[in-house]
């Protein structure tokens, strides 16, 4: 097969994926109890409860909403948020762009060390310093984001005082607009804890997984020509063995963006970082299933997308992969 | 002029089980220009002696005593960075058992032989690149498919490549391990007579590293018999194919069938290879050897020179003209198999 | 040094053999692997604690304690009476996290049974069947990759009610996905090789051959994968508590550290926190420890050439 | 002993006894409702998950003890708050549930708590009445206060209404929580509380004084504002930032009652409902326009006709006559007492020039334009909003009764916690909820904090569903009121900062409230001979019968 028809066929796979994904979040937010106007009972008349309802169009059926929403979004609207009486779009691509830095952050710096560590704990294996290397990657990979993030909070924070409990930027310091919000040292200093706290969690993976696909790679023979050729070590072991053995964290590496969009929920609760994820959640339990469904429907998007790029990219990066 | 003179080289591995003694005191020399073969059954140590020349050793292994002298200069005193400069791929070049797993499969044959010359030279790499594409034009290969990935080559094409990124610096040795046992026998012949010709028209020295008796033969102006981490037997290809003196040597040739004595029905050397740990007194081969006598159990046999530069190391060598024709028989080892299952 | 007990011998595949090469595995596997033993112990430890946490925990842990003065003893620091100390309610913060690590195994356990059992019945149907087969459940495959996980998990349990089951079921549905592919791709491998033939051949039907011959010999993946989908389960069910929508009827580690977060007690009632935040690493690390021994089953050239 | 201690919680200990390996994954969906499988009265506890609000759902447990106690078979059943809402506020499918009114400051007028919740007509789906609570008597009574504009002619009938709630136990109020609210002591003085706000009051925002140099009040709330969208918002909290930009004509005042604002004078000219009002002078809208009578007629006419919620309290204005460029009179369609404390304090004035002409874009409803200006005549305008981080509103110089800081900065945290920190850093001044009882402990030590504590009249409360059995006996109603520990709830639970309620107007509403109730205090021998006295029996192990 081609190229070309093996993305054909595999953007063929996406979109049938995604119009799965896109219909079970319809139903699974008809199916929660209560209503965008629920949490405000008290605040409500009944009559005035019905108004809204029928405002919003949750007295159509089911089947007419569902055109309407796939109609919507086929129009890249994402709707009004019931509760902010807004358009979700302009809520949540604030939101977006935050977790999407943060987390970048913490995928960059866990990859980066992760890789560089599992490459290290592979060139000196059966040594003092992998068994400790192993341990401790280990050790992060068993802690739970808020964990560590706690843990940080307690010794930075409380302990050491250096560095803010959270938010985003200082309160009341002047709002800049578009990229300009995350180029200030205020941001970095406000990004360092929780994109710390990310990485801790996300490099156990890469790191494990390149420390074995690395001693793979280097009990191959061409490793042995690359030393017998008079390559600097350094060079065999970055541009041979590491450029060898990075292929299979290529396709994680993408599901962890995955992950990590979906997981930011945590971190950004620890350190009251104004992300998608507690976006999310709090859209969840004030039943504003617009807004919801559209922080759900990107952190999905973001997955969908990510998993067809790791796809593409295994392809482009190991010439023997042919396109079954 | 000798271009290489092993002494008294000795290689060992650290393992859980105790020191290996791979290479227990060699002694080897090549002259420019000459083709040796280095024969010996797997776990002989054959392997390591090419290994120990370029200082490849893994990790657990070390050379813990000798001599390596590479035109002059004993190479087991340089420093890593030295042997990186001065001796690897621009004086003496490797061509691994499978060619196909010797190239980095992510990169271009062209692309790996720019490499490592622009790695060596201040060559530009366009300059290399046309070099590449001439070593494949000498090797037989469309200078086009230097754009190839390694995967694309078929074995015996990718054999040839990895042989014309051995020639890319001109090496003054080549030392091959076993560089045709993964072909089948036809292109296997072809890619020898190949070498044998490069060999010739670029003035190159050349170890050959095999378990076949037959490849060395047609190849080879001299052999060097190991067993057990030492040369039992190095003379000219000419004794050693036709009136080899040591048992081992004598039972290799039986297990290769011999374009000069066809006739013969082949059979293997009884037993396995000895463990090379912290060896015993006495010949390493006398479990496995039908004219073992009662010395050969206690004493460890000492290198003789012979002839024209040749060496032997067995307690019967002088009975050799005797044991000769015993050993030429397939009963002789039937029935050390015999005694040797007994004792088991 | 690499003896390949997952290449199948064609011959032997009978139960007692599988058992008797299983446990030989397991001593070679674990006898000279340090990290191995610590993780096992540790597991062991907790499942001690687990089963017997009734006779374990000294106090009721929902009970508020109060002192001689009938005051509640509220957020009191670790004395005798109370080794780890009180919470905000007087409640036992040791009793809670003998309680606790039961949900957490719990928790663990079943979620990863329910995930491997299905991710390896997706994993081997579409393996082996091929097909369209295959293209329908590797799309199921893909659309549960595609779910955000803990965002997915809180959609549910706020369906389906914050208990402790449905969290599992949550857990489970999301978790499967990972074995599935993993199982496809070694049966794909499987499915080529001669024993299968040779299977065929003695007139086995596709069941049996799934289930008598492939199945086996994938086992040690499922194995690794389901020690793995253990820890993940934990973490995620700690998790899901702590952003407060766990079994509120559990001391479960996570909602333990929730309930010091949210009467902000982190900073100072270091005796509420620790325990629990530790418990759940641990816990999670030994089964990491384990999982880690267990691949070499599958990847023989992991082991330690000691 | 403490009540309730021996088996206290001893549910939660029985369900992690049923996780026991093996069998738990089976056992655990038939052990869910089984455990109460005796021959008692069964009866469920319908609260929200401690998620939401840790405190009802930990006396939800007390009380269940303390019922099992007296024999009746408990089932304490915690669902997230949404469902809560639509199984037991609107569809009324429950036994028994926790509620909580919240105390804003138009519910200090006893008309919301006396009538809406206990009228029959609001027995309806949906409706405040979702005990189901039917007694021609108190719907008069409660009718009654309603058209008495006198105050202590009302308080009369107010008194005889609490009186028979009392009596009868629809609901038996728990607690009313003391608010204490954490501020920078440095920075800010003299807090100007409300009941049931504290210090989220309005009074607050514009009065508390500032230090020197002090520009800025950033005040924290663990909740985001959801709409400023003066016409069409729900959360009780969109209020607290609406009211800011929009003036009312009148507002609740620091003793409770409603006082004019925008207005200069209010007149009851008619008990039958005609009640004249006289606007101020020199009022400005923010973008520099007069506020007119028209403006304000077009505010309640366009409210009324547009708002979902402003309709509510606007159906009871008949016509607004303009009188003069000053003043104007309401005609009401029948006498309403709470009409200047819940409809004129609670109907915000909307600029006529700029609402007139809602954008052709908005093509359903007028209310669903987001004025992007947010030009009302209140104190504060808005300056920018950033969702989930910042709101910021600087002050109106224009306004009759500017604020005495610069800039008002909402900052809504994830949490308490978080806002604490913020608060204990200096990053932000004030927190407008009560913290939990260890961090007052806590913040008590910190010499730059304050504390403002006031009572609220919002009360926490337990429902009885009155269609259903056993709980349409006002015998047994008031029997499980009997063994309510409410003052142990109150102790155990808030760390002693509330009031034990018995009466749903709080006692912190002076005016008010009727001290004299019956009050049915925690007794568990009273609450059996009440059972008693109605044929209730007990069986063998102690579980309660029917009367035969």
């Amino acid at each position: 097969m081609s190229f070309q028809s093996y993305v054909i066929r595999r953007i063929g796979q996406v979109i049938v994926t995604y119009w799965a994904f896109l219909t079970i979040l319809f139903v699974l937010f008809r199916v929660v109890p209560g209503d965008p106007v629920s949490m405000h009972v008290q605040d409500l008349g009944a009559e005035a409860r019905e108004e809204r309802i029928a405002e919003l169009g949750l007295d159509q059926p089911l089947y007419v909403q569902y055109v309407e929403y796939l109609r919507q979004l086929a129009r890249a609207d994402l709707g009004q948020s019931m509760i902010y009486n807004e358009s979700v779009w302009n809520i949540i691509v604030v939101k977006f762009w935050n977790t999407i830095i943060l987390m970048a952050a913490s995928l960059i710096l866990a990859y980066a060390i992760g890789i560089l560590g599992g490459a290290l704990l592979a060139w000196y294996r059966g040594t003092a310093f992998e068994k400790g290397g192993i341990v401790l990657t280990l050790l992060a990979r068993s802690s739970p984001e808020f964990w560590t993030g706690i843990v940080l909070l307690g010794v930075f924070v409380f302990w050491l005082g250096l560095f803010p409990v959270g938010g985003m930027r200082s309160i009341g310091s002047e709002l800049a607009t578009g990229v300009g919000r995350y180029l200030s040292w205020d941001f970095v200093y406000h990004a360092v804890l929780p994109a710390l706290t990310g990485a801790i969690y996300f490099l156990g993976t890469p790191a494990l997984l390149m420390r074995n696909s690395m001693l793979d790679v280097l009990n191959a023979d061409f490793i042995e020509i690359k030393k017998a050729e008079g390559l600097h070590p350094w060079n065999v072991l970055y541009k041979h063995a590491v450029r060898n053995s990075i292929l299979p964290l290529v396709t994680i590496a993408a599901i962890a963006v995955g992950m990590a969009i979906g997981g930011s929920v945590v971190i950004e609760t620890v350190f009251n970082w104004p992300g998608m994820g507690r976006a999310m959640v709090d859209a969840v339990n004030n039943n504003d299933y617009q807004l919801a469904m559209a922080a759900f429907f990107l952190m999905g998007s973001v997955v969908i997308l990510m998993n067809f790029v790791a796809d593409l990219l295994y392809v482009y990066l190991d010439p023997r992969v042919t396109y079954e | 002029m000798t271009l290489l003179e092993i002494t008294d080289l000795q290689t060992q591995f650290e393992t859980s089980e105790g020191r290996v003694h791979a290479v227990d005191g060699v002694n080897l020399s090549l002259e420019a220009n000459e083709s040796l073969g280095i024969i010996g059954e797997s776990g002989s140590g054959k392997t390591t002696i090419a290994k120990s020349i370029v200082r490849l050793l893994p990790d657990n292994g070390e050379i813990v005593d000798g001599e390596v002298r590479y035109d002059g200069d004993d190479i087991t005193e340089y420093s890593d960075r030295q042997l990186r400069k001065q001796i690897r791929w621009n004086e003496i070049a490797v061509i691994p058992q499978n060619a196909m797993n010797g190239f980095d499969p992510v990169y271009t044959v062209g692309d790996q032989i720019v490499e490592v010359i622009t790695a060596h030279t201040d060559t530009p790499n366009d300059e290399a690149m046309e070099r590449a594409k001439s070593l494949f034009q000498t090797l037989g290969i469309d200078e086009d498919r230097v754009h190839d990935y390694p995967h694309q080559f078929s074995g015996g094409m990718a054999q040839r490549a990895m042989i014309a990124l051995a020639l890319a610096l001109d090496p003054s040795l080549l030392i091959a391990d076993e560089p045709t046992t993964a072909l089948d026998v036809m292109i296997q012949d072809r890619i020898l007579h190949r070498i044998q010709e490069l060999q010739d028209e670029l003035d190159t020295a050349m170890i050959f590293i095999t378990h076949d008796m037959s490849v060395v033969s047609e190849t080879c102006d001299k052999i060097a018999v190991v067993y057990g981490g030492r040369i039992v037997e190095f003379a000219d290809t000419e004794t050693i194919i036709k009136n080899p003196r040591h048992p081992y040597t004598l039972g290799l040739r039986n297990a290769f069938p011999s374009i000069m004595t066809d006739d013969q029905d082949l059979v293997s050397i009884p037993g396995t290879p000895p463990p090379l740990l912290e060896p015993d007194e006495g010949c390493r081969f006398a479990p496995r050897c039908p004219f073992a006598e009662e010395r050969c159990w206690s004493e460890t046999p000492q290198s003789e020179p012979y002839g024209d530069g040749n060496t032997i190391e067995c307690h019967r060598a002088d009975e050799h003209e005797r044991i000769r024709p015993e050993a030429s028989k397939s009963e002789t080892w039937r029935e050390q198999e015999e005694v040797i299952e007994a004792d088991d | 040094m690499s003896n390949r007990q997952h290449e199948p011998a064609s011959t032997t595949n009978s139960l007692a053999d599988q058992v008797r090469r299983g446990w030989s595995t397991f001593t070679a596997l674990f006898g000279n692997d340090r990290l191995g033993q610590i993780g096992l112990l540790l597991l062991l430890g907790f499942i001690f604690i687990g089963a017997f946490a009734p006779f374990l925990a000294p106090y009721d842990p929902g009970e508020m304690n109060r002192d001689d003065q009938g005051d509640i003893l509220r957020l009191d620091g670790p004395s005798t009476d109370h080794l780890f100390g009180t919470t905000q309610l007087g409640r036992d913060v040791f009793s809670q996290v003998i309680v606790g690590t039961r949900v957490s195994l719990l928790v663990g356990v079943s979620a990863a049974t329910m995930s491997v059992f299905i991710g390896t019945n997706v994993g081997l149907i579409s393996g082996y069947k091929g097909g369209y087969v295959d293209d329908v459940l590797m799309r199921i495959t893909d659309i549960a990759y595609a779910l955000p996980f803990l965002p997915f998990v809180i959609v549910l349990v706020v369906i389906l009610g914050a208990d402790i089951m449905n969290i599992i079921i949550a857990i489970a549905l999301i978790q499967w996905r990972s074995t599935a592919r993993v199982v496809r791709s070694q049966v794909l491998s499987h499915k080529e090789r001669p024993y299968v033939e040779s299977a065929y051949a003695a007139g086995a039907g596709d069941l049996r051959v799934m289930y008598r011959h492939i199945l086996p010999n994938v086992l040690p993946l499922v194995f690794l994968y389901a020690a793995l989908a253990i820890a993940w389960a934990i973490i995620a069910e700690a998790s899901i508590a702590f952003l407060g929508f766990g079994d509120p009827e559990l001391h479960s580690w996570g909602q333990m550290i929730y309930d010091a977060y949210n009467v902000d007690a982190i900073r100072f009632a270091y005796w509420w926190v620790i325990p629990p935040g530790m418990s759940i690493v641990l816990l999670a690390m030994s089964v990491f420890f384990v999982g880690r021994t267990l691949e070499q089953i599958t990847n023989p050239e992991l082991r330690h050439r000691e | 002993m403490q009540p309730g201690d021996s088996n206290l919680n001893r549910r939660d200990f029985t369900k992690a006894a049923t996780l026991a390996a093996g069998g738990a994954m089976v056992g655990l969906a038939g052990c869910a409702g089984g455990e109460n499988g005796g021959n008692g009265i069964e009866l469920e506890i319908t609260v929200n998950n401690p998620s939401f609000d840790p405190f009802r759902y930990e006396y939800a447990q007390m009380v269940a003890d303390s019922w099992e106690e007296l024999g009746f078979a408990v089932e304490v059943n915690s669902m997230d708050w949404n469902a809560v809402v639509e199984e037991a506020l609107i569809a009324q499918e429950y036994d028994t549930s926790v509620i909580t009114w919240d105390g804003s400051p138009e519910r200090i007028d006893p008309h919301t708590f006396l009538y809406d919740l206990f009228h029959s007509s609001n027995s309806v789906e949906g409706g405040r009445n979702e005990v189901n609570y039917d007694n021609p008597d108190y719907d008069d009574l409660a009718e009654e206060q309603a058209r008495i504009f006198d105050d202590d002619e009302r308080q009369e009938v107010v008194y005889e209404c609490q009186k028979v709630l009392a009596e009868e136990q629809p609901r038996t109020p728990v607690a009313n929580r003391t608010q204490i609210m954490p501020y920078n002591n440095e920075r800010f003085s003299d807090p100007e509380v409300l009941i049931g706000e504290s210090l989220l009051s309005f009074w607050n925002m514009i009065g508390v004084e500032p230090a020197d140099g002090v520009e800025d009040l950033r005040f924290g709330y663990p909740e985001e504002v959801g709409s400023l969208n003066p016409l069409d918002y729900v959360g009780a909290h969109d209020r607290t930032a609406i009211r800011l930009i929009y003036d009312r004509l009148a507002r609740i005042d620091q003793d409770g009652l409603p006082a004019p604002w925008a207005a200069e004078e209010i007149d009851i000219l008619d008990e039958d409902g005609e009640v004249a009002v006289t606007i101020r002078e020199g009022m400005t809208w923010h973008d520099g326009e007069d506020v007119t009578v028209e403006d304000v007629q077009f505010s309640f006419e366009f409210a009324n006709e547009h708002s979902p919620i402003g309709s509510d309290w606007t159906d009871i204005i008949d016509e607004i006559e303009i009188v003069d460029d000053r003043e104007l009179v309401f005609h009401l369609e029948e006498p309403f007492a709470p009409f200047v404390s819940n409809t004129l304090t609670q109907v915000n004035l909307i600029p006529m020039h700029v609402w007139e002409d809602v954008p052709d874009e908005i093509d359903e409803e007028p209310v669903d334009w987001d004025e992007p200006d947010h030009i009302g005549s209140g104190p504060f305008q808005l300056d920018y909003w950033e969702l989930e981080e910042e709101m910021v509103m600087t002050a109106f110089d224009d306004h009759f009764e500017p604020p005495n800081v610069e800039r008002l900065i909402k900052v809504p945290g994830s949490d308490m916690s978080s806002l604490v920190g913020f608060l204990e850093e200096e990053q932000i001044d004030m927190i407008g909820q009560t913290p939990e009882p260890n961090t007052i402990d806590r913040l008590e030590d910190e010499e730059f904090i304050s504390f403002a504590e006031v009572d609220d009249h919002g009360f926490h409360h337990v429902n009885y569903q009155m269609e259903r059995e056993p709980f349409d006996d006002v015998a047994v109603r008031r029997a499980l009121a009997r063994a309510i520990p409410k003052a142990d709830i109150v102790d155990a639970l808030l760390d002693g900062r509330g009031t034990v309620a018995d009466s749903v107007i709080a006692e912190v509403n002076e005016f008010w409230h009727n001290p004299d109730v019956e009050r049915l205090e925690y007794d568990l021998d009273a609450a059996r001979a009440e059972l008693e006295e109605a044929g209730y029996t007990w069986n063998g192990d102690g579980q309660i019968q029917y009367p035969e």
